[in-house]
């Protein structure tokens, strides 16, 4: 699991492609929200963290379909499968290096993105602590969409189509706690529900991804 | 006629769309159920001819 | 003979064919019969004025996109366990129609809350879960479509039904949840069973017969079909391998 | 005949795309062996090796071999272009759980370019870094399909020393699906002889449920 892991990190970091591009997307699109919804600091305050968590999701749906594509292009998938690292075991290694390259960089970068949005005190906490939640679910439901749709053609379409709509409960849950937490109203039940949603995710995803996968390679 | 009063564009809307898709769905997949009979004979009488 | 008799696909297609025409008949019958009803005897409802016939197309088809994603998610698991080749493509056969019945719904459901919420689309928690339904529908349907070979797809889908039907409960409650932070409106929402009054009750009963006929007539159909198509591809590979 | 660590078939079918291409395969081979399977194009190659492999389900007989034994590669080098060789071959080690020994450069002649990224390997250099992978994962059974394709002479002679003297010498097992002669004096299965009959097959596979 570690070598598999490893090899992605240094792939990402040298490569450099998924690493930045995401950043890059995410950046994008905070600058681009005050132009189409107008320079005003009190509205940009109000929506400034459901526009930051639709950003981040977008920004990490955009990275995901490279993962496995890429093994299963060269050819290293087979080997890696008859390798002693089960499927699932590869599906996590694949979604935790997808978390570390994007969800994390994300989560961090979400806070200074915030000031674009004149983002209020608390606002800034909260964000990046359901950001921090959430984007784990994103990657492990997000390496899923990969598994399934590795080796098909135009995989990347439809990985967003079948992807999305297993994104809402968690954007609901986390754009609300965000929300609740920079308006100062208790958060703790959707941060509990995103905090469930995530652990059952991390729990259950990989084996319905190793089982994908596994159909895929025959 | 009953007075539908001032939704009568809404309730007949909907029962106007509702029989449209239920009508057009249901259509498409005789057409095709109907295309695909015919094919099957042909290939089965071919194959036994 | 037990059920499983009907695995076989050619003596699927024989019994159900006779049994297409009956359904749809029957379908035909209670719809128009149960909408003519409700359209012409039921009163005025005090709140709703004449828009509450509308009911008598929206709670059908909202239950039916429900039900035929249930049914989708049955015949999944029963090709996952018993890789019967008629359940798969009953369930590939079963998506367009729930989709269809997830359009109407919304449709319906749009107009008829028109009035209540002065605008077109309000984001009622339960009209947001069948838009949210829809999706998952057309995602169902796309991997169907991108998969060339048969069994593949019909795994893939299967696992894709299983997973989307755990995140589609959560998203019904994580709508619920996130609409009740915004307004009070969802007082008035679509859960309109509990608050009918029994003058109601029955054309709504006819109709949501009307609906599931007409749904079971759809899928047999429809499966009939698929199961031809697969059968011409096993003719002709077959015929293929034999020149080959 | 073979020891509990050789690789055994019995009675084994192949199918590809649920429809049977291959069926009753039984063969064995001893720890120390090679087996060529020579057969045309599309006669089911990659995909008996690959249940060899147990990547896929045999449609029917039993592949025998010990657990975590078997390692499948097919003529796809499956390395990444950005890592140098060592790095790839590291990583290929890691994974298997195995240490990384520098001796494999020199069977495969890649010390000169051991740290050069993968990407500026020539095609020739690159499937031989492709072939060395499968010295450092130590796997018993290598199933290899079409292993030396678009390598020159000397790299295929390189490759067959490597095989006999380092895997098969230590009680390692290969099958190989090729059309090179390898110079290894080793048995040779035609997969001719065991093509599925059209006919016969249509009504076994998954088809045969629609026919």
């Amino acid at each position: 699991m570690k070598a598999l892991l490893l090899r992605d990190l240094r792939l990402a970091v040298r490569a450099g492609g998924g690493f930045g591009l995401s950043l890059a997307f995410f950046l994008i699109v905070i600058v681009l929200i005050p132009f189409g919804v107008g320079p005003e600091s009190a509205i940009l305050a109000r929506i400034g963290p459901g526009i930051l968590w639709v950003a981040a999701l977008l920004a990490t749906l955009l990275s995901l379909d490279r993962q496995f594509a890429l093994d299963h292009e060269d050819g290293a998938l087979p080997l890696i499968a008859t390798s002693p690292l089960p499927l699932e075991g590869v599906a996590l290694a694949k979604a935790l290096a997808h978390w570390l390259t994007t969800g994390l960089p994300l989560t961090l970068a979400a806070a200074p993105l915030g000031v674009l949005l004149n983002l209020q005190g608390p606002a800034y906490g909260w964000l990046v602590l359901t950001l921090a939640l959430g984007t784990p679910a994103l990657s492990v439901i997000g390496t899923f969409g990969a598994a399934l749709t590795v080796g098909l053609r135009r995989g990347g379409l439809l990985l967003s189509l079948l992807v999305l709509p297993l994104y809402v409960p968690t954007l609901i849950f986390g754009a609300e706690a965000a929300r609740r937490g920079a308006e100062g109203l208790a958060a703790t039940t959707p941060l509990l529900m995103l905090s469930g949603i995530t652990a059952g995710s991390l729990a259950l995803l990989p084996f319905a991804a190793g089982a994908v996968l596994r159909i895929n390679l025959r | 006629m009953p007075d539908l009063g001032t939704y009568a564009v809404e309730v007949l809307a909907s029962y106007a769309v509702t029989l449209a898709l239920l009508g057009g769905l249901a259509g498409l997949s005789w057409r095709r159920w109907r295309r695909l009979r015919a094919e099957m004979e042909r290939v089965e009488r071919g194959r036994d001819g | 003979m037990s059920i499983w008799e009907y695995a076989n696909p050619k003596k699927f297609i024989a019994t159900t064919t006779p049994v297409i025409p009956w359904a749809f008949g029957g379908a035909g019958v209670c719809i128009l019969g149960g909408l003519a009803w409700g359209f012409f005897l039921t009163p005025e409802a005090d709140k709703f004025g004449s828009s509450v016939k509308i009911i008598f197309v929206h709670v059908p088809s909202a239950m039916m996109a429900i039900n035929a994603w249930a049914m989708m998610l049955v015949a999944s698991l029963v090709w996952l366990i018993r890789r019967h080749h008629v359940s798969a493509l009953a369930a590939k056969a079963a998506a367009p129609v729930g989709l269809t019945m997830t359009l109407i719904a919304l449709f319906t459901g749009a107009v008829w809350g028109q009035p209540m919420w002065g605008t077109w689309w309000a984001w009622d928690p339960r009209l947001t879960s069948f838009l949210i339904l829809g999706l998952f529908y057309l995602g169902y349907i796309a991997l169907w479509e991108a998969i060339a070979d048969p069994d593949q797809a019909a795994d893939l889908t299967s696992v894709l039904c299983l997973v989307g039907s755990v995140f589609a409960i959560l998203s019904r409650y994580a709508v619920n949840f996130w609409n009740q932070g915004l307004h009070q409106g969802a007082t008035l929402s679509m859960d309109a069973e509990e608050n009918i009054a029994d003058v109601y009750w029955l054309p709504l009963l006819v109709c949501i017969a009307g609906f599931i006929l007409l749904f079971l007539a759809l899928v047999l159909m429809r499966t009939g079909t698929e199961i031809r198509v697969r059968r011409l591809r096993a003719l002709e590979r077959q015929a293929q391998r034999a020149v080959a | 005949m073979t020891g509990r660590t050789g690789l055994r078939v019995e009675g084994l079918a192949v199918a590809r795309g649920g429809v049977p291409v291959l069926t009753g395969l039984s063969f064995a081979v001893a720890p120390g062996e090679a087996l060529i399977l020579r057969g045309p194009n599309g006669a089911g190659k990659t995909t008996l090796l690959r249940v060899l492999a147990g990547l896929a389900p045999p449609f029917a007989g039993r592949v025998e071999a010990p657990p975590e034994s078997v390692a499948f590669a097919s003529h796809a080098d499956g390395i990444k272009a950005a890592l140098t060789v060592t790095e790839n071959l590291r990583f290929w080690a890691d994974l298997y759980g195995r240490g990384f020994d520098a001796a494999i450069l020199d069977d495969f002649d890649l010390r000169s370019l051991r740290d050069r990224p993968a990407g500026t390997l020539s095609a020739g250099q690159s499937r031989r870094l492709g072939l060395a992978r499968l010295g450092v994962i130590g796997r018993t059974i290598l199933l290899l399909d079409e292993p030396t394709v678009s390598l020159d002479v000397a790299s295929v002679a390189r490759f067959a020393d490597w095989l006999r003297d380092r895997h098969l010498a230590a009680g390692g097992i290969a099958v190989i699906a090729t059309h090179v002669p390898l110079g290894l004096d080793s048995p040779v299965l035609d997969l001719g002889p065991f093509r599925a009959d059209p006919r016969a097959a249509a009504h076994q596979g998954t088809d045969a449920a629609f026919l």
